[in-house]
């Protein structure tokens, strides 16, 4: 193959890796935001109290658990925070405007990283596994196994996300729960067990996301605050609520971010990133692929 | 005992993304006033830290703090050029001296000392004083090289002064990457690097986000030499990489500051604190154990007190062979401590030599304009 | 029937689509001024979307629409609403966190003594200008029975109390052109007498009227004439009496 | 009236939102297999007294009995459970959701799902409106339309107490006729009824008793037939003429 | 007479604030001031958009630091003076809020919050890597010090702390005349139809884009003013000027203060620049844990009071006057 044939290609899967990692924090905002229209600002401080939780994990005296018990282990724990999150902060301010509760989530943000910050001190820890070093090579282009193993995991999360909200009873509850709260109330759904479990879902994936993800970089306080803001970008892209519109924006801000950094300039990446959004709302407001309803 | 304590303040960033910074020199100070005893000459010494944030507003007010309110002897710090530069009129009009022991950014220079300046100092060479000592070696044997930095001052001022000089040198640079502080994927920027073919790469990156830089170096398999201005070699990069030490195999590192340089002193800092020696944080000891400390001892030796008046004095006096080369300031309160060089073998740190590091021949121009400048804030 | 009156709003051709729907097709019909008009039809015939076409919240497909001779299809809301058209919606709209009497005073933005200069400098004439419209928004108040709580937030008001509240913030600017979207849907019965006799009032005061209804009682005693839709079509156009005894609304809407 | 024959009861609620007080020592009892109508001028409290006794407004206040237990200040989905249903006015569905999916939420709590898609089948087949859209978002549905969802909506729960605030809001003459014929159906089949309706005269024609809610207290109660007969009622609530 | 007792009050509060640098024993504390002073504006201007017209734009602090930047590398070039500085930035700044709010508004209100955060990280990027203009992480540095021509003692250059602070005091009252008069009256309750049901503030002749353009450009241009202000007090323009974390700094004065609230807004102001001095001075609060207190101060406020600290004064006054006021009063 010409060299400039493997080099598009290997842009290509960075893309799609860079994507897979946006796709899976971004997942777990869409649906907060989907459901409780919530914009969680401290979506990506979940994906680093996930960091460390996997760093904790990995370095526990004495014991060396397998990575895949690791991996579970930490979902349950973000979910956990996630869930206690809710209950101390969210909860109470349910019914407040989008414009509180985004600011609430801001103090959660603050809070998380600074605790991280005294806990753990700026340094950045390593959690790397026996996969993140272990590197397939296929025709020149070399690609570490953890990569791969996002991708599949990405996807398959992806799938299940959708045929949970599709088909099962508390998935349907989520949706209604986003569109008129007292109806609920008067069709029996418990919308603080529903916010609850969004909560959970999504601050577990944001953990997944973590676990899979941090052995490739590094975990400190602030690995979160950009992502964050990336992730509701690509919310916001793919039509706000709609965790499809969401994930494929993920994937295609993914695919620019690749593409222009390998091609052109890694300074103005985030530029370029930012700017495809902003223009992307002029020309539809709604988002790639929202909807409108009603006047 | 009773006699006066003596305070010294730290402005550095504190929180924020780059936190690391500050704690850093909180790190070095604390343990060099340990080391002292914690006094002089029977006064017990203070350490007072202030955030300056890395931003101008609140460095401005950090330094007002220390100057002012907390009325210190003396200031470490800056971390941060912007922090550093807005820190200047206040630092001048407070009349307290105040030691840089990392900025290398090359402006600072030409504001000290004649400049205008006369309570600036700065302990560590710059990156034009560096560029100068070090570009010749890269060159040798380099035909193609890429170039990597941090998009902060440090990474963009070193690579400012390195791409004339390799360009002079007949090198060609066949790219020039900035990332911002905190980024998580360089794989596509590796990609392109390596369809550039280079035979060399200078990183210029602190350990942080050099540690995740490297370790995608390796996964895309980029074979060419590395040379460093940065911290690639630092017992914490190591500490940071520990799972495989083999990723910095081979990295040859231009600094005015080597694990190697004092064995002795890493491993205290170890057991202090917990987590490795790197440049930031042992420029921090130095610079308090031996330049200020020494200063005011000095001060109260010589004038009978330490005073922000008589430490000036002193540090602009000062002559001193320190672990890191002998310190002295010039007309421009600039110190030239050791260049150093150092690569990894085995996974373990090897300390190659030093270079002498020495005045170098600043633009003219430059020069011109900075008198100018420090007229105009004399004058006022 | 009286063709000496000049038709105020004419409506030509009106159609318009939403993904496989036509809700409006075709339709025609002129308001003279003065007149009292009922649109009339089943449930879902386009009554509101000719409305939401009329006053500009809807892009329009086809046709258009004049006002005293001027095409003011698919201009901005506003912009109509500042010539003289004013309407209440379907399902009632309050700024919920104003009180009662903030909501009325809301519904008068312009004065054309008023510039930004003058409002920004608060001159006396503006807080004279201020102190009639508080007046005029508790009579109007006091007319649908809410003057005793124009110190509420309108969040706090019942369905029926939000309706009155509409009706009354329309008519606050005076306009040429008042058009409502069942006002009496969920209004009490007293309440409702109350409101035909007031928008008889209004009409014999030479405002001209397009009520949208399915109160029958209110729509035969008072309306001067009756245009029926179904299914986005004009199906009748007449007189009371004629449009009831028609066998094609019959059998679309009355039933029986 | 016989005791044991009541199925609901409030015994001297007062209720509100915060401070602002709505109700005042209500009380009012309804006997099973009834329809009962509750009529007032607007703002007199109907839609709180129906929000009360389903548990969305909490009473400051008295008691509510159902089937002879207590029940003040129990969850509305404790009350869902055990047989009451209500259906608010105004746009009270979920805008998003199909119809289809609308009803499917109506029937939330209910376990027998295949059950439930008969019912909806059923429900689509005798109201043209709901087979028409079907498969529309509701938010794009007239109002008139749309408040047809809801009533269907409520019909899913198959309750052994329904309440409905103004079923008929915006609906054409044609539909008001049939929302009253499903109401007497459901009656029929065993299911009491509190409903709340302006339409009066055509409320009273259908129950059996009737209240009149005046600031909040109950003003009136009787049979639907001597409420008809009450000259102040009648002047007030069921229209000059 | 209500009017009158409104005026002595202000004419207090001015003279007061005249009077506070004279109390001041340090620069430290003069330096103090003069930032409290600017978050009074800064916040003052972003909550005229997003308190008032419910547009909360993340992306504020552009106007800032962009009006810094217009300041150090346009006005010298220009030779405009210290009032030329401001007002070119801030007449720049309230133009690109005209353009930019032009194409921002057609968006709903979260995407228009991220949208408008994308554009500030936008400015900040480009601000840090365009190197050769603004210098990037190395600072636009040497911003000339305002000079004022005194008539008879020739240009006086300013450089102490308490002469910028009689330079700032002026755009303060501008700041809070501009706020006050938006938001009273007939275009205060236009600003709150908008927020509050845009279709139906159409429906009566409210176009919500003038109005939110109105509170989106008059802040602006105030802030573009201050960030003028700061690069010719700090002599240094950096990239940090248009860090979000002066957005998180705004949306805790705000919501902390009392959103829609100038009273509220001011108080949070204060609080917010006075607080982390007193924990500093007082009890050698490290960096970190004064972060997470600010963090826990919010949470804590919007948990359990609703409408910021601005509901307690109101509480207080009330209790004050010994009556509960019917609801608002009817707008003055
Ligand atoms: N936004 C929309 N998208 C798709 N279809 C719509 C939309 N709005 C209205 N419709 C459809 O257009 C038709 C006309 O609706 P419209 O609201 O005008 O009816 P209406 O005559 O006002 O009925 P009602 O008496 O029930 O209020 C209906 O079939 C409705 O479902
Ligand atoms: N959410 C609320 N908060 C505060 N007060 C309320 C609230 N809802 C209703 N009220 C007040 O309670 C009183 C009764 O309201 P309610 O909705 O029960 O009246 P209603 O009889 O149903 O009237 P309508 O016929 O107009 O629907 C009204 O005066 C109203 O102002
Ligand atoms: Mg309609
Ligand atoms: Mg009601």
């Amino acid at each position: 193959m010409p060299i400039e044939v493997v080099i598009f290609i290997e842009h290509i899967i960075n893309g799609l890796t860079l994507g897979a990692f946006y796709a899976l924090i971004t997942l777990g905002l869409s649906l907060i935001f989907g459901v409780a229209r919530l914009v969680n600002f401290a979506h990506g401080d979940i994906f680093m109290v996930g960091g460390y939780t996997l760093f904790l994990l990995l370095n526990l005296s004495g014991i060396t658990l397998p990575y895949p018990l690791i991996v579970v282990l930490v979902v349950v724990v973000t979910a956990l925070v996630g869930l206690l999150i809710e209950r101390v902060v969210i909860h109470p301010i349910l019914n407040r405007s989008w414009r509180v509760q985004a600011v609430a989530t801001l103090g959660i943000s603050i809070v998380l990283q600074n605790l991280a910050l005294i806990l753990f001190t700026s340094d950045p820890k390593q959690t790397p596994t026996i996969y993140s070093r272990q590197i397939i090579e296929i025709m020149d282009i070399r690609i570490s196994v953890q990569r791969l193993i996002i991708l599949v995991a990405v996807i398959f999360i992806f799938l299940a996300l959708q045929w949970f909200v599709k088909h099962t009873q508390t998935g349907k509850a989520m949706r209604a729960v986003s569109q008129n709260r007292e109806m609920c109330q008067i069709v029996g759904i418990d919308v603080p067990r529903i916010a609850m479990i969004t909560f959970a879902i999504s601050s577990g994936l944001a953990g997944l996301a973590a676990a899979l993800m941090s052995p490739l970089f590094s975990v400190m306080p602030t690995m979160g605050s950009l992502l964050t803001l990336k992730a509701l970008a690509a919310v916001i892209l793919g039509g706000l609520g709609q965790v499809n519109g969401a994930f494929f924006a993920a994937f295609l801000l993914g695919l620019v971010e690749a593409l222009f950094s390998g091609y052109v300039s890694y300074a103005y990446r985030d530029v370029v990133s930012f700017g495809l959004f902003v223009l992307i709302l002029f020309v539809r407001p709604q988002g790639l692929f929202g909807r409108r309803v009603g006047l | 005992q009773d006699a006066e304590p003596i305070k010294i303040g730290l402005y550095a960033p504190m929180t924020g993304p780059i936190a690391f910074l500050g704690e850093g020199f909180q790190y070095g100070a604390t343990l060099a006033i340990e080391d002292l005893g914690g006094e002089i000459e029977g006064h017990p010494l203070e350490l007072v830290v202030v955030d300056n944030k890395c931003n101008p507003t609140d460095a401005v007010n950090a330094v007002r703090q220390l100057i002012e309110i907390e009325q210190v002897h003396v200031i470490l710090g800056g971390g941060c050029s912007s922090a550093t530069v807005a820190a200047q009129p206040i630092i001048a009009e407070g009349g307290v001296p105040a030691v840089s022991a990392t900025s290398t950014s090359p402006s600072i220079y030409e504001g000290m000392g004649v400049g205008g300046n006369i309570w600036q100092f700065r302990v560590n060479p710059d990156d034009l004083i560096m560029a100068y000592a070090f570009a010749e070696r890269i060159a040798e044997g380099t035909e193609r090289i890429a170039l990597v930095a941090e998009n902060t001052d440090f990474g963009r001022g070193a690579l400012a002064s390195y791409i004339p000089l390799l360009q002079e040198h007949g090198v060609e640079i066949v790219s020039e990457d900035y990332f911002d502080l905190g980024t998580a994927d360089y794989r596509s920027a590796l990609t392109r690097i390596r369809a550039s073919r280079p035979d060399a790469l200078l990183v210029v990156m602190t350990e942080r986000d050099g540690s995740t830089f490297m370790r995608q170096l390796r996964e895309v398999g980029i074979d060419a030499t590395i040379y460093s201005r940065g911290t690639l070699t630092s017992p914490l990069f190591l500490e940071y990489t520990a799972d495989d030490p083999t990723i910095s195999e081979g990295v040859l590192e231009f600094s005015f500051w080597a694990a190697g340089l004092d064995p002795e002193h890493d491993q205290r800092f170890l057991e202090r604190f917990g987590t490795p020696n790197s440049p930031h944080r042992g420029m921090s000891y130095y610079t308090t154990r031996y330049v200020i400390a020494e200063a005011i001892r000095n001060a109260i030796l010589n004038h009978g007190e330490a005073t922000p008046e008589t430490i000036r004095q002193e540090l602009k006096a000062l002559s001193i062979d320190t672990p890191i080369g002998h310190i002295e300031f010039d007309d421009h309160n600039q110190a030239y401590p050791f260049g150093t060089i150092q690569t990894i073998e085995d996974g373990q740190p090897v300390f190659v030599g030093t270079i002498e590091l020495r005045p170098i021949p600043r633009g003219d121009e430059a020069e011109a304009e900075a008198t100018e400048v420090a007229d105009e804030e004399a004058g006022s | 029937m009286q063709p000496e009156r000049p038709p105020v709003l004419q409506i030509q051709n009106l159609t318009k689509h939403f993904l496989g729907v036509t809700a409006l097709q075709d339709v025609s019909f002129e308001l003279y001024e003065g007149e009292l008009l009922s649109l009339i039809g089943p449930n879902g015939s386009g009554k509101t979307t000719l409305f939401n076409c009329v006053t500009g919240f809807l892009k329009i497909d086809g046709g258009r629409v004049l006002f005293k001779g001027e095409d003011i299809s698919n201009l901005r809301p506003d912009k109509i609403a500042l010539k003289g058209i004013r309407r209440t919606f379907q399902d009632v709209r309050t700024f919920p966190e104003m009180t009662v009497l903030e909501n009325m005073l809301a519904a008068v933005q312009q004065h054309q003594e008023e510039n930004l200069i003058a409002r920004m400098l608060g001159t006396s004439r503006i807080h004279h200008l201020e102190h009639t419209a508080t007046e005029r928004a508790r009579e109007l108040l006091d007319m649908v029975g809410l003057d005793n709580v124009r110190h509420l937030e309108a969040r706090h008001l019942s369905y029926g109390q939000r309706k009155l509240l509409e009706f009354a913030t329309v008519l606050m600017p005076d306009p040429d052109v008042i058009m409502l979207d069942e006002p009496a849907a969920g209004v009490s019965g007293e309440m409702v007498t109350h409101m035909m006799n007031h928008i008889l009032n209004l009409n014999r005061q030479g405002k001209t009227i397009l009520l949208v209804e399915h109160n029958m009682r209110l729509v035969m005693d008072i309306s001067q004439r009756i245009v029926v839709l179904d299914y986005g079509r004009k199906i009748a156009d007449g007189l009371p009496r004629d449009v009831r005894m028609d066998e094609k609304v019959r059998e679309a809407y009355f039933g029986h | 009236m016989a005791t044991d024959n009541v199925i609901l009861e409030l015994r001297n609620v007062d209720a509100g939102y915060g401070e602002i007080e709505v109700l005042r020592n209500v009380s009012l009892r309804v006997e099973h297999g009834q329809i009962v109508t509750v009529i007032g001028a607007n703002g007199a409290g109907k839609t709180t007294l129906l929000r009360t006794i389903f548990g969305l407004v909490k009473p400051s206040r008295g008691q509510i009995l159902y089937e002879g237990a207590d029940i003040t200040g129990l969850p509305t989905l404790e009350l869902l459970k055990r047989g009451i249903a209500f259906i608010p006015g105004g746009r009270s569905n979920f805008p998003q959701m199909t119809v289809q999916e609308n009803l499917e939420m109506g029937a939330y709590i209910r376990k027998d799902k295949r059950q439930v898609m008969k019912d909806i089948d059923r429900l689509c087949e005798r109201f043209e409106i709901l087979r028409m859209k079907r498969h529309t978002p509701v938010g794009n549905l007239s109002g008139g339309q749309q408040q047809m969802v809801e009533f269907a909506i409520a019909l899913m729960l198959k309750p052994k107490v329904l309440l409905i605030d103004e079923p008929t809001i915006g609906l054409a003459p044609l539909l008001v006729d049939e929302v009253f014929r499903v109401i007497e159906e459901i009656n029929a089949s065993g299911t009491t009824i509190v409903l709340v309706e302006q339409n009066a005269r055509r409320a009273l024609e259908a129950s059996d008793y009737g209240f009149v809610l005046e600031l909040g207290s109950i003003r009136y109660q009787g049979n639907a037939e001597q409420l008809k007969q009450s000259e102040e009622v009648y002047r007030a609530y069921l229209g000059e003429r | 007479m209500k009017r009158g007792v409104q005026i002595v009050l202000w004419l207090l509060v001015a003279g007061f604030l005249v009077i506070l640098p004279q109390l001041a024993t340090t620069n430290y504390l003069v330096n103090v001031m003069i930032t409290t002073v600017m978050w009074i504006i800064f916040a003052l201007s972003f909550d005229l958009s997003a308190g008032h017209v419910g547009a909360v734009s993340l992306g504020h602090p552009v106007f800032y630091g962009v009006g810094a930047y217009v300041t150090a590398l346009v006005a010298p070039s220009l030779g405009l003076d210290f009032i030329g500085s401001l007002l070119l930035s801030a007449f720049a700044m309230g133009l690109l809020a005209l353009v930019s709010g032009i194409a921002f508004f057609r968006i709903s209100e979260v995407s228009f919050a991220i949208g408008t955060l994308g554009a500030l990280i936008i400015a900040q990027l480009l601000a840090n890597n365009a190197y050769d203009i603004t210098g990037g992480p190395m600072c636009t540095q040497n911003v000339p010090r305002p000079v004022l021509h005194i008539p008879g003692s020739g240009p006086v250059t300013v450089v102490e702390p308490v002469h910028y602070y009689y330079l700032l005091l002026p755009l303060l009252g501008l700041a809070i005349l501009i706020y006050w008069r938006l938001t009273q009256s007939r275009i205060g309750r236009a600003f709150a139809a908008v927020r509050q049901d845009e279709v139906r503030a159409s429906a009566m002749g409210i176009y919500p884009k003038r109005y939110k353009l109105l509170a989106f450009i008059a802040g602006a241009a105030i802030i573009g003013a201050l960030g003028s202000f700061q690069a010719q007090y700090i002599t240094v323009v950096c990239p940090s000027e248009l860090t979000i974390s002066y957005t998180l700094n705004l949306l805790i004065i705000v919501f902390v203060g009392g959103a829609g609230s100038m009273r509220g807004v001011i108080l949070g102001a204060v609080l917010f620049s006075l607080l982390p001095r007193l924990l500093e001075i007082v009890t050698d609060v490290p960096p970190a844990w004064q972060q997470l207190i600010y963090g826990l101060i919010l949470l804590i406020v919007i948990r359990f009071l609703p409408e910021g600290l601005d509901s307690l004064i109101e509480r207080a006054l009330q209790r004050l006057r010994g009556t509960r006021t019917e609801a608002k009063p009817d707008a003055a």
